[in-house]
């Protein structure tokens, strides 16, 4: 027996494994801490907690590990996807803080910290996965606590319903998944990424009916359409902060994870897949939207702005490329921040009076100018406004997708943004223009959550101005080798 | 006499495609539950099925349908937990009456 | 650094000290201040340029500084004027000159007005400054949004509903614009060449291919002839500036549809020479359209913001409509017109703005004799009129003539033949202008209530002799001004033969 | 000469002290500054006329025309450049005369008439803004320069028709004069780009040096059967038509005496309304190699002359009286410069004619208005009904007034029988039946003159109860008895030894057939005029009876206005503009409604999908996976 190999294992899979003490660290502060102590620092220990994670593994080595003979791949890549989940979860477990600490919720507190650390573990694995069976665990670990989370307000008259919705919905497509790697694996006989790629035929109807199986398992956490339908009703009735932690952390994970699979298992016939994102990434955008334009409740709303972002997030997998793939890791951090903004005021305000009404955010300028302004840059970046981060992320992506040829899928995706537009300045209408009698009154934020805000704010107006990010990211995604 | 694989096949297709049938016309969530246990285990003949007849020198889908058995049973453990808490707040368990939220 | 990058740092640096600003008197010292110092920036700017070519330096463009920004894509932010963007930023500086001073007592919320204005400032100088397409664009989009706040926030009569229609179809227009500079970058060196964004280099690379430029030259041209108020896109400009608030309509007119001209020939035309010349009778028929609908259009309406927003479609229209031409004259003509037009526009909108803050309507049909209760307005307000309906002395005559003369000098037939139609805007405009100046200034005093109106104030004064001593400069002294700009154009047109 | 361009800065100068200053100035500082200047720029134009004519002739007799100034304003293309110069020759020597004589009468008639008026200084801002632009008009090196000045002159006569801006008939005819002359000025601009696209020139030495390269230059273009170059110098033609008040862009001058009478004797009666005139004759060489022109140019201005002079016979208002007489009288030179063909001595007398009868008529008729101003303020109304019998009370305008009346006539030895004369010699040797034409108008002429003059000053025996009628002051009458002078001895210059059409001396001899028959036909005019006019009767309205349908139209002036007013109203703007606007906020902007609406639309109807139920999302997204499994089997394999 030799110790240095589990000195190996503790190099290789160091965000996991780090992430893993964080969890247990967290669950015996959780038992043994008087509550007073709790009430005052576990939000606090938690953030801390996550961000020494980010902090002690965000140095990735240069060169690929592979663990369990390739069932686990740890490349600069994937530590880096992994840090911007992080840096997400950071967020949003800032913005958390206040109504977890709230009287309803203060006893159940420990569970949605290591609720959320174990998803993001699920995540973890996906992302990193050279193995469907680890891809699948993985994913059964990022989905199966959200449930729970989503069913968190046990007393809530919507929770339940969400909860159940995102159950049956996630188990029913995870058989379809699990249906569609079985026939992989009956094509290939292997569940390896790469040898997949290797071995399967890729001309017969198996395949495609298990690309399709597979494409559904996960266009289901990312909420493409058709698989959608889910979405605006979990996001609505769930908590407010574990609707932001869905909309951005597992739809990024997703994603990524997404990427993975397509590029290393479906390489052999990209056309096939493009093919059907092709048409998926239009509905997306285009459904998305078309929900969006005529809702009131603003978490509704931002669940139906988040499928069309959805789409366009594909368009970074859709090029197929270096260039693809930096666009979209760069895309979805700066999707993180702009969310979680949105996000952050949202829940403030929930927390506070109870709206979450479009309505009711009538003349929020008056009384919350810096809420308000924090929610205009977010709608304006999602929007992709400029100077603001959303603008670069979109017009990389899309830039990223023509390069690949797809000047038409672009050019309806465009269309849209100005449809994307327009709902996005209902919010700032809402806000700065509309008159209202009696509007929210000023709000005094938390510190946590005004730190998330701040940092969410800062992102928005950095990140696009910040070239290197981008740089980094495009340094990194030329060593995966596409 | 060795039963030709197409059998299995045909059985974990039907399994599964019952289970879907099961799970969109069934209004009782424990109903819903069962279906989607049937499509898991169709799964599962599926991947023990290939394994044997086509790949019999290894046992990666072996593995793969106990994990997917384990996983399902977490699946169901939670299920039931929020099952439980819908019973509790409309004292029933029909599917049909989880559509506050829509449109 | 590169002094051009003080046009954008001096309003980031106003926006801080707007930002900080207790009262209304600090925020206006502050918007005076640097409005001021931008001002004498731009002056110090053109007299630079001038000195410097007079010194023999033949570089396209001048004061050239590059910095990489976005490595992966080869984007920098990259400045640099020729005689066209300096004259623009000239424009522009003495509009936002005089437009803070025609908002000098907006209410409510004055600090959060001149932040936004100032924002829609950043965006018009940089996109005039750069010369490479990304921040090009990217300063294009800094300069619409606001926009919509402006006219939602401050605006009047049905605010909303224009506020949003001019955001989307102005937003619509940029995305066509991303399509075709995204397609452009992708086509903008040979095969095997590193890819750019730099407009110079992308001009002397000269390598989008022909078939191509069928695509992307549409796109780019609508892209910008949508905010350049191109038949049949214009229908948010009417809408629009009848919203907005007076400065912002001076801003809007006077300066960001002048965006739309500038990218036409910047992006369109000066990358895509073949395409241009292939397309151009499309675009020609539209332009075309637009010079005479616009102006008959604005005959018969009765609010006074729409006849100026009517002729502005009929002016711009007139803009590019020269510049299709493709040639010199034509063209320095066009640029002229943007000069021009910015001006008086912005001088019209001021006064209508001036005249509505008194009398509250802007209905013609409301209003009469306002010469005998504000004479300063209405004597300005005729000035503007005799500019814009092209009388000689004043810029609108230099600016058409040229475009006419140069127009004509077309070799085709056809384009002759539409220069004729364009023409005859000249006798509409004087219809129109006339019509307004007949019933608003002259005759009897319809409302009583009018009498008891007090005349300019200062500030108001200020602004409005501002832009009338701009305006008869150019009309009196056009010469160096027309060297200036056809100087520029040289290399534009030197690619087009 | 360099001094001549104080002749064009004085007066610009003064506008923009008079304007800008307005009424900080006192008005009378104000008038007499207007006046110094003008008194200072007609002495210079005086002094330039005396050194100009008398200055050597070069070898063929001609005196050589003279560029004291010429500096590149605006350029366009390296062949087209406006220019800004002086060109002094002839004809513009003799404009700047009779420019600046007539305007320094005006300013100084105008301290007495305009005393007291609101905008008195405005009013000497806008005068000295239409001396400069007209004077910079006549000196034009390039057909360029001449359009800039041709628009400034109208909005100068814009501004002043509009002086009294709050009477909506001022109103409505200041805008009717610029949008007319512009409507012509259009026609003026299209000319001059064709006739530059070809001739590569806007200069008139050039265009006038060699004036058939216009058509070498476009040889083989036409369009409606007509070659390019007629179009060319027709439409040119044109704009001058426009200024100078030529049927059928003839309407606005009528209405344009709405404005003050100074400014109407100034504008709409000696100098701007010739400036088209002016034009042909400036161009004049060039238009001698398209005789096709000039037979349009004979017959516009014929049928003028005659419509003018009919609807002149019945007009009341003492005002418009004079206008249509103006027009008329323009039309006679602009059928002489028709008649003259060529640039030969003897076929070209219809340039000089022109060209005497503008410098003649200039003077009589602005003693004519001056005079009309100082009995309209002194009866205050410009209606014939009011007047009568005014020879007692102002003799020194009845005197000055009847003097211009025979001038008009073509009555000897006044100034306009001679000029007359060589215009109707001019026709007569070019066609006969214009000849008896432009004679019939002449004794019309002289006939609306005289019943114009005799219902003003005889008539009847006033019995001014409520107020009598006192002769102007000395400001007014001063004016008007130097008018009244040059008018007499006018005839007497030899104009011919200065100008004429290729710049040789002429000798003016009188063709006594013709003046003789003139002068009848002006005498029986007259007598008639007396006979109806003299004492107060009612044979005219009898007359006026009898032949009610005539009259009728004549008074209404044919009906011109009416369908012109039906075009513009019912046509321009009911069926263009008004159809435009509706379409615009319908159509256009109802198509960008519609994406809108569109968009909601189907947002409404496909709110169904998210049904709310499980077992819905469920069933959708099977049915998803398998459509996609099948589409792309079909499609892939």
């Amino acid at each position: 027996m030799d110790l240095s190999q589990y000195y190996l294992i503790w190099e290789y899979m160091q965000p996991e494994l780090l992430l893993l003490v964080a969890t247990i660290l967290l669950f015996f502060v959780d038992l043994f801490a008087s509550p007073r102590f709790l009430d005052k620092w576990f939000s606090g220990i938690a953030c801390v907690l996550l961000a020494a994670v980010t902090a002690l593994s965000c140095i990735p080595g240069s060169e690929t590990h592979t663990l369990f003979a390739g069932m686990f791949v740890n490349t600069p890549m994937t530590t880096a996807m992994k840090m911007v989940l992080n840096i997400g979860t950071i967020l949003v477990l800032l913005q958390a803080h206040e109504w977890v600490n709230s009287e309803a919720c203060r006893v159940r507190r420990g569970e949605f910290y290591e609720l959320i650390f174990f998803t993001l573990f699920g995540m973890y694995l996906m992302i990193s996965s050279g193995h469907f069976l680890i891809f699948f665990i993985g994913l059964e670990t990022a989905s199966l606590p959200i449930a729970a989370l989503v069913a968190y307000n046990k007393q809530g008259d919507k929770s339940h319903e969400s909860g159940a919705k995102y159950l049956f919905n996630a188990v029913f497509s995870s058989a379809i998944f699990l249906m569609g790697i079985s026939f992989i694996y009956g094509i290939s006989g292997s569940l390896y990424f790469d040898d997949i790629a290797t071995a399967a035929a890729t001309d017969t109807a198996l395949f495609v009916v298990a690309l399709a199986f597979i494409i559904t398992g996960i266009g289901f956490k990312l909420s493409l359409v058709p698989f959608h339908l889910w979405t605006a009703d979990v996001y609505q009735g769930g908590p407010t902060a574990v609707t932001a932690y869905l909309s951005v952390i597992s739809k990024g994970a997703a994603a990524f994870a997404f990427i993975w699979v397509l590029f290393k298992t479906f390489s052999p016939a990209p056309e096939v897949w493009q093919g059907i994102l092709y048409v998926l990434i239009i509905l997306t955008i285009t459904l998305g939207n078309l929900f969006a334009v005529r809702q009131k409740d603003l978490k509704r709303f931002l669940a139906f702005s988040s499928i069309s972002q959805a789409g366009y997030i594909m368009l970074g997998v859709m090029a197929y490329s270096a260039q693809g793939l930096t666009a979209l890791v760069y895309y979805i951090l700066v999707y993180i921040f702009s969310n979680l903004a949105a996000f952050g005021v949202i829940a403030t305000i929930e927390h506070k009076t109870g709206k979450v009404g479009m309505d009711d955010y009538n003349g929020l300028y008056k009384t919350n100018p810096k809420l308000s302004l924090a929610m205009m840059l977010a709608m304006f970046s999602l929007a992709g406004i400029p100077p603001f981060a959303g603008f670069f992320s979109k017009f990389f992506i899309f830039a990223s997708a023509v390069h690949s040829g797809y000047y038409i899928l672009v050019f309806i995706a465009l269309l849209n943004t100005i449809i994307s537009l327009y709902y996005y300045l209902l919010v700032v209408k809402a806000m700065f223009i509309n008159e209202n009698e009696n509007p929210i009154e000023t709000i005094k934020t938390g510190c946590y959550g005004r730190t998330g805000l701040v940092v969410c704010v800062a992102g928005i107006l950095l990140l696009g101005l910040a070239s290197c990010v981008y740089g980094y990211l495009s340094g990194l995604s030329l060593t995966v080798g596409i | 006499m060795e039963i030709p694989m197409i059998y299995y096949i045909v059985l974990s297709l039907v399994m599964f495609f019952a289970g879907v049938y099961g799970f969109i016309t069934r209004k009782n969530m424990l109903m819903m539950l069962i279906s989607i246990e049937l499509m898991l285990n169709a799964v599962d003949i599926n991947f023990a099925v290939f394994n044997r007849f086509l790949f019999p020198g290894q046992m990666e889908g072996m593995i793969f349908s106990i994990f997917a058995i384990a996983i399902a049973a977490a699946e169901t453990a939670i299920a039931i937990a929020i099952i439980i808490n819908i019973y509790r707040h409309i004292r029933n368990i029909d599917a049909d009456n989880l559509d506050d939220m829509k449109y | 650094m590169n002094f051009l990058s003080l046009f954008v740092l001096i309003p980031i640096l106003m926006m801080a000290g707007l930002a900080i600003a207790r009262d209304m008197k600090q925020i206006r010292t502050v918007a005076v201040t640097f409005s001021t110092l931008q001002l004498g920036l731009a002056i110090y700017t053109v007299i630079k340029y001038l000195a410097e070519r007079a010194a023999g330096n033949t570089q396209e463009m001048l004061f050239q500084a590059s910095t990489m920004w976005y490595e992966p894509l080869n984007i920098h932010y990259a400045v640099g004027v020729d005689g066209i963007s300096i004259i623009m930023l000239l424009l522009t500086a003495i509009i936002v000159f005089a437009g803070v001073f025609a908002s000098w007592k907006i209410e409510p919320l004055s600090k959060e007005f001149f932040l936004w204005l100032t924002l829609l400032s950043i965006g018009v100088y940089g996109f005039f400054i750069s010369i490479d397409l990304f921040t090009m664009f990217m300063f294009y989009e800094v300069a619409l949004i606001p926009m919509y706040l402006l006219i939602g926030v401050w605006g009047s009569g049905k605010k909303n509903y224009s506020a949003m229609k001019l955001t989307l179809m102005l937003m619509g227009g940029s995305a066509l614009l991303m399509l075709g500079i995204i397609g452009i970058y992708y086509h903008s060196a040979p095969e095997g060449g590193t890819l750019t964004m730099n407009i110079l280099e992308i001009a002397r690379n000269n390598a989008i291919p022909h078939e191509w430029q069928y695509y992307l030259f549409p796109l780019t041209f609508v892209g910008f002839g949508i905010l350049g108020a191109m038949f049949p896109f214009h229908t948010w400009s009417p809408d629009g500036h009848a919203s907005a608030p007076t400065a912002v309509s001076m801003l809007h007119a006077g300066v960001l549809m002048k965006l739309g001209g500038y990218g036409c020939f910047r992006v369109a035309i000066y990358l895509m020479p073949f395409a241009a010349q292939e397309l151009s009778w499309i675009f020609l028929i539209l332009t075309g359209i637009s010079v005479v609908y616009g102006a008959f259009s604005a005959c018969v309406q009765t609010d006074l913001k729409y006849i100026n927003a009517y002729s502005s479609v009929s002016h711009c229209g007139l803009v590019l409509f020269a510049i299709l031409m493709l040639n010199n004259t034509a063209m320095t003509g066009a640029v002229m017109q943007m000069l021009s037009h910015g001006l008086m526009t912005a001088l019209f909108f001021a006064l209508i703005g001036m005249i509505y803050g008194r009398t509250h309507t802007r209905d013609i049909r409301e209003m009469g004799g306002l010469m005998q209760i504000m004479p300063f307005l209405s004597v300005c307000y005729v000035i503007a009129g005799l500019a814009s309906l092209g009388l000689p002395g004043l810029s609108g005559f230099v600016a058409e003539m040229t475009i006419f003369v140069g127009s004509f000098q077309h070799t085709d037939t056809f384009h002759r033949v539409f220069t004729i139609v364009a023409c005859c805007s000249i006798v509409i405009t004087a219809v129109y202008i006339l019509r307004v100046v007949g019933k608003l200034l002259y005759g009897a005093v319809q409302n009583e209530h009018h009498r008891e109106l007090t005349d300019a104030t200062w500030w108001e004064r200020l602004s409005a002799v501002t832009l009338i001593v701009c305006v008869a400069a150019i009309g009196c002294l056009p010469g160096w001004i027309s060297d200036l700009i056809s100087n520029s154009l040289n290399a534009i047109v030197e690619r087009l033969s | 000469m360099e001094y001549t361009l104080f002749i064009l800065v004085l007066p610009l100068a003064m506008f923009l002290l008079l304007g800008l200053l307005d009424s900080k100035l006192k008005p009378r500082v104000a008038g007499i500054l207007g006046t110094l200047g003008m008194t200072v720029c007609t002495a210079l134009a005086y002094f330039t006329a005396f050194q100009f004519f008398t200055q050597p002739r070069n070898a063929e007799g001609v005196i050589p025309s003279q560029v004291p100034y010429n500096f590149e304003w605006l350029r366009f293309t390296e062949y087209l450049h406006i220019d800004l110069g002086i060109y002094l020759d002839p004809i513009s020597v003799m404009m700047l005369v009779v420019i600046t004589t007539i305007s320094l009468m005006v300013h100084i008639y105008s301290l007495g008439y305009m005393h007291g008026e609101k905008g008195f200084q405005r009013y000497y801002a806008f005068l000295s803004l239409f001396s400069m632009s007209m004077l910079g008009l006549v000196v034009a090196t390039n057909i360029f320069q001449m359009y800039i000045f041709w628009e400034l002159v109208g909005v100068s006569s814009y501004l002043l028709i509009g002086f009294y801006y709050t009477k909506p008939a001022a109103i409505a005819a200041s805008k009717k004069a610029f949008i007319v002359t512009r409507f012509a000025d259009l026609g003026f601009l299209i000319g001059i780009l064709i006739l530059s696209f070809f001739t590569k020139t806007f200069d008139f030495a050039t265009l006038t040096a060699n004036p058939s390269a216009i058509i070498t230059e476009s040889a083989g273009a036409t369009f409606l059967g007509c070659s390019v170059a007629s179009w060319a110098l027709a439409l040119i033609f044109m704009g001058g038509a426009g200024k100078s008040a030529m049927f059928p862009l003839h309407i606005w001058l009528p209405d344009a005496m709405e404005g003050p009478t100074p400014v109407s004797a100034l504008i709409h009666a000696a100098t701007m309304v010739v400036a088209g005139v002016y034009l042909v004759a400036r161009l004049f060489p060039v238009y001698c190699v398209t005789p096709e022109v000039l037979e349009l140019i004979t017959t516009v201005g014929a049928i003028t002359a005659l419509y003018a002079a009919i609807v002149a016979c019945v007009q009341t208002d003492i005002k418009r009286v004079l206008a249509f007489s103006t027009i008329s009288q323009i039309a006679f030179m602009i059928v002489a410069l028709g008649v003259a063909s060529d640039t030969d001595l003897h076929t070209g007398l219809g340039y000089m004619a022109s060209m005497f009868h503008l410098f003649t008529h200039a003077m009589f008729k602005a003693l004519l208005f001056l005079g009309a101003g100082a009995i309209i303020h002194a009866v205050h109304s410009n209606e014939m009904s009011e007047m009568g019998g005014l020879r007692k009370y102002m003799p020194i305008t009845h005197i000055t007034f009847l003097i211009a009346c025979l001038a008009i006539a073509g009555i000897p030895p006044f100034s306009g029988f001679f000029s007359k004369d060589e215009i109707l010699t001019a026709v007569i040797e070019k066609s006969t039946f214009w000849g008896i034409w432009m004679t019939a108008v002449a004794g019309l002429t002289a006939f609306y003159m005289f019943r114009l003059y005799f219902r003003i000053f005889w008539w009847k025996d006033t019995d001014c109860s409520h107020h009598t009628p006192h002769e102007a002051p000395a400001t007014m009458t001063m004016p008007l008895i130097f008018l009244a002078l040059v008018t007499c001895v006018a005839g007497f210059i030899p104009f011919g030894e200065l100008v004429s059409v290729n710049g040789q001396p002429y000798h003016i001899h009188l063709n006594w057939s013709v003046a003789t028959t003139s002068i009848i036909v002006a005498v029986c005019a007259i007598a008639l005029a007396a006979w109806l006019y003299l004492k107060e009767n009612n044979k005219p309205t009898a007359m006026a009876n009898t032949t009610r349908t005539l009259h009728t139209a004549a008074y209404r002036r044919f009906y011109i206005d009416e369908i012109y007013l039906f075009v513009t109203h019912k046509i321009i703007f009911g069926l263009i503009c008004r159809p435009i606007a509706w379409f615009d906020r319908h159509i256009i902007d109802g198509t960008m409604d519609m994406f809108a609406h569109v968009t909601q639309w189907i947002s409404a109807r496909i709110k169904g999908l998210q049904s709310g139920s499980i077992q819905g999302y469920v069933w959708i997204l099977i049915m998803g996976t398998l459509l996609i499994a099948t589409l792309t089997i079909c499609c892939c394999l």
